[in-house]
């Protein structure tokens, strides 16, 4: 019971308001950190791929963009769904403010990866599971964002937007587990939390460095674009 | 049977009314008043459980509405504004269906008779061709077969009606109290019903 | 509750008749797609026969689509949908009637007259069983994710695109499967695999869209 | 007289615009149904380039189609149309502006769009100008071809298919001459035969179709 | 000012009524009464030309109005059963794109004033999110800026208003009759309007 109250504690704009900023300001810094040190690893630690050349250095940006594009969907839709069931007002701004952060994210990961297409497989673009799920990913962001914009009454909104990401978030799953259950020119997972990584250790390195560079950017952004929000209902 | 417990309804940034509570017993009728945008559908629509309100909640024989769902719809008899008539079927096609939606299926012969006591006898023409005073009938022809309803939320009903209709309707209303069923009206002009309660929005908010 | 629901699809079904287009209009716009292309094109017998199944997919996706925008906006303007609602049957039950009584209007026409429109396209008949079970399976999929869209853009600014905007990118596995096995088949290889699959999806959303339309719908008449 | 004509023109717009959608859903489907076929076809770029005229031609073809139906309808049924009826200006005059605002909204959109399919398409950018040339001269027409069908049909029961049956025969002279002119063109050959033929056909229907509409209308509100 | 000589009009091959003759001079007001489906509003618009009589002719000023199209439309104001209320445009664009489709464009400012008085001032949002009496209210506005138009023709102009609202409409109805207007109107309430002439339709068939 006392955790419940707890949650709700956090969950009232209010309370949330001040906390956020602290927050996006540490997070502003720690992105930054770990971006230079992502980067500084991946472009001058990392040895040049031996099939590839430099090209693959697109990894760096690509992979850690693409997880990012999932993962935010996932948590817009929890935060969408909690916002639906309870009724908590800050849950459906939380969703709101992740979408065009999501959004980003899945652009970049199509644009990287199609720039990278180009010297592997020889064009920018196939249609396959991989891609066009990815592909099927921005555009649910972007209807997302496009269906809360229709609607004037913040709650009804809110509301229409978590059926919408609830529905969407099917598509999360295909995109990852495409390239197993298709034979798809896309490859494979090549980083797993049971296997041990099958990449050299200074390219695992670097992406994990820029993944945590994506993370922090995320909640930065996010927490400041929630205090907007706020700042425009309340 | 009806309890609205502190009912706030905020539209599109507005608070409409606040803390507004009222309890309805079997057999007895509330007219709901106020001027024009005063909240008086926004309410009907609260106490039939479509609209949620921002705040407070409505119970139905002890339990919140929100919990009751459709065990709670089958209970009521909600019309309003918009007719819900089918331009495209006729008045009895449109009552036998209404009726059935509704989960309590008519026979034609009841629904016949009900269209007869609304005037709209042999009227078999879509309903596109109906005049705006026989589409309102078509639709009030249900409250002919709700007796087993015990609740009835009417939006401003008698609109559009001639005098004979408005006659009608009471009649309809005053025998459904005489059962004791409860009613809930919105009315702009003296419907002339003896009503336990008036709710005026303009002094609620 | 079935009787709630099996009337829903008899009016459904009654007002399609009575407007008598609605039933023939999906079909027709389906055909008119699929014949305005050689018109179009050029009827080139070889450039038609590799276009065929992509063609008629897409006319079927299109006309599945044209159809939606009236799918609930009807009963929503004149009242009816709030009286459905509050009616005996769960919204989840009055969900999947509508989508039957969609797809009874304006998808199993199609699956009918598609060996039509595929001898038009001279494809080899051993075709047409592909085609037909492949739309078979995919139009009620087509239905039940086009409800959750018309269900959400209800009484919205911007209905129209906003619709094919949410919908569309929901549509594209179906059509990339559907005329995938067709294409698979008059490749000589087996479709079973894209059928599979397509028929997956049906389970999938006819289990789990009609909570999301039934959501959509009580937000609408708010 | 041409205050209430350039009213109307400004409501239609202004409606348009609020419903956001409705200037985009044209464009948006057209764009749609445009990207759709690669999706369907297979993504050769030799057959691809071959079908572009028609897929685009069709497309346009089919977006005019879609939009007719609200033309009117709105209007009719909240009686904004009794009003305009009753209004300052004869019904021509009504008919014409109400056809050039369709046309605004969902012709000339298509105009500007097309080079960007076409380059999707990949055809060579020569053609480019060929193009829009015949659908600017072209989809004026079926916006007004398309306004007399849209009237006729208002209110009649079965609207949509009558509306479809009435206005495709009519359509597909501007599908074949449009379509054409872009083949001519990209064969080497000179497209102005086609292209005099389209300007013939819109400065007929510009003279006739308004008369034609405005009869339609009259009887629509009796 | 109107005259309708030996009136017929048939709906649906029912003959609704026949032979129904009246003059209405400058000032007067006419009521038409009748029960729901009399044939009140096909009356009304058969008076401003959009349905063409079953017999019989309208004239205006001695001239047929039949042979004056535009030239008659230009003096009359014709509000209907329908509000003919855009869903997606605020009550002032309404109002001014009406006007002026009529032919009588506004100054701004006029429709500020004519939608403050029917307590419409500052309602911007698209009229979909007004009430149903807001709605009617944003139809009636026109009115008030029709002062110069002769004759009006208002079809059941009361229902869906408040009070204040019925009271606003008769006094605009009165004023206009004072500066030698003509106004037809439908009802079924008691509007309280003192009328010249009531025609029954319930009697003329
Ligand atoms: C527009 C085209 C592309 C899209 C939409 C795309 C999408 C994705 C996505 C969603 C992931 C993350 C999935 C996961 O974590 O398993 C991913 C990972 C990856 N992508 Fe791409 N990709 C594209 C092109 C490419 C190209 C051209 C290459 C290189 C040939 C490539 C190589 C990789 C690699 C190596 C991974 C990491 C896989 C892992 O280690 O888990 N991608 N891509
Ligand atoms: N479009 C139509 N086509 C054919 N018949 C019609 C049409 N509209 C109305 N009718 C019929 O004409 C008769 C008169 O209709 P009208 O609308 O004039 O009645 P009214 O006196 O205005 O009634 P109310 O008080 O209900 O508004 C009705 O019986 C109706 O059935
Ligand atoms: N869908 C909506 N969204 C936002 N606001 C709305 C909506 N519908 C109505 N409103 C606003 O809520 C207020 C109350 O509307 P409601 O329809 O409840 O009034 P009412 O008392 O029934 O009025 P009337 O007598 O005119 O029918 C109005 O001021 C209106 O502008
Ligand atoms: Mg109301
Ligand atoms: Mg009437």
């Amino acid at each position: 019971m006392t955790t419940a109250i707890r949650w709700f504690w956090y969950a009232s704009p209010h309370t949330f308001f001040p906390v956020a900023r602290t927050l996006a300001r540490w997070c502003a810094v720690a992105a930054a950190l770990f971006a230079i040190a992502g980067l500084y690893v991946g472009f001058l630690v990392a040895p040049t791929d031996a099939q590839q050349g430099e090209a693959y250095r697109i990894i760096f940006i690509h992979v850690p963009a693409a997880w990012m594009s999932m993962f935010l969907y996932l948590v817009m839709a929890f935060w969408a769904a909690m916002g639906f069931a309870f009724n908590t007002r800050l849950s459906g701004m939380m969703a709101s403010a992740i979408a065009p952060t999501g959004a980003l994210f899945t652009f970049i990961a199509l644009w990287t990866g199609a720039l990278w297409g180009k010297p592997t497989w020889g064009t920018y673009w196939v249609w396959d599971a991989r891609l066009t799920s990815e592909l099927i990913l921005l555009f649910l962001y972007l209807g997302f964002m496009a269906l809360k914009a229709a609607i004037d009454d913040p709650r009804r909104s809110d509301r229409a937007g978590a059926v919408l990401a609830i529905v969407g978030a099917v598509n999360v799953p295909i995109i990852y587990y495409s390239v197993q259950w298709w034979n798809t020119l896309h490859q494979g997972a090549s980083v797993s939390m049971t296997r041990a990584p099958s990449m050299a250790a200074a390219m695992f390195t670097g992406m994990i460095l820029m993944a945590l560079a994506f993370w922090m950017y995320s909640i930065a952004v996010i927490l400041m674009r929630v205090r907007c929000i706020i700042m425009e209902r309340e | 049977m009806l309890e609205a417990a502190e009912l706030e309804c905020e539209r599109g940034g507005w608070v409409l009314f606040r803390g507004l509570s009222f309890a309805l017993r079997a057999g007895e009728s509330l007219r709901v008043a106020g001027a024009n945008g005063s909240g008086k559908t926004s309410l009907l629509r609260i106490l039939c459980g479509l609209l949620p309100p921002a705040g407070g909640a409505v119970s139905w024989r002890g339990t919140p509405i929100a919990r009751l769902r459709e065990e709670y719809s089958s209970q009521l008899v909600y019309l309003g504004h918009a007719p819900a008539v089918k331009d495209d079927l006729s008045a009895a096609e449109n009552l036998a269906i209404s009726c059935a939606l509704a989960g309590m299926p008519a026979e034609s012969k009841a629904i016949e008779e009900a269209l007869a006591r609304f005037g709209l006898a042999g009227k078999t023409q879509p309903s596109r061709r109906l005049s705006q005073g026989q589409r309102r009938r078509a639709a009030l022809a249900r409250l002919a077969l709700s007796a087993s309803r015990p609740l009835w939320l009417l939006d401003e009903p008698f609109s559009a009606l001639d005098t004979a209709g408005v006659a009608l309707l009471r009649e309809l209303i005053e025998a459904h109290l005489a059962r004791s069923g409860a009613v809930i009206f919105t009315t702009h002009q003296d419907a002339g019903i003896a009503t336990a309660r008036v709710i005026d929005l303009d002094r609620a908010s | 509750m079935l009787g709630v629901a099996r009337t829903l699809i008899y009016r459904d079904l009654l007002l399609a008749m009575r407007r008598r287009g609605d039933v023939a209009t999906a079909l027709l716009f389906f055909v008119i797609v699929a014949s305005l292309f050689p018109l179009g094109v050029g009827a080139e017998p070889n450039l038609l026969r590799s276009i065929a199944p992509g063609v008629i997919w897409v006319a079927a996706l299109l006309s599945a689509m044209l159809s939606l925008g009236r799918l609930f906006a009807a009963d929503h303007a004149d009242g009816t949908l709030e009286q459905i609602l509050l009616g005996a049957a769960p919204a989840g039950v009055v969900a999947l009637a509508k989508g039957f009584a969609h797809w009874l209007v304006s998808g199993l026409p199609l699956v009918a007259i598609a060996p039509v429109i595929a001898l038009q396209y001279d494809l080899p008949s051993s075709l047409y069983g592909v085609l037909a079970l492949s739309l078979l399976l995919g139009t009620p999929v087509l239905s039940m994710i086009g409800a959750i869209g018309a269900a959400l853009t209800l009484g919205v600014r911007g209905g129209g695109v906003l619709l094919a905007l949410l919908v569309l990118p929901l549509y594209v596995p179906v059509l990339i499967l559907g005329a995938g096995s067709v294409e698979m088949a008059a490749a000589g290889l087996a479709p079973d695999g894209q059928l599979l699959l397509l028929g997956a999806l049906l389970v999938f959303t006819a289990a789990f869209a009609p909570w999301a339309i039934a959501a959509a719908l009580r937000i609408s008449v708010e």
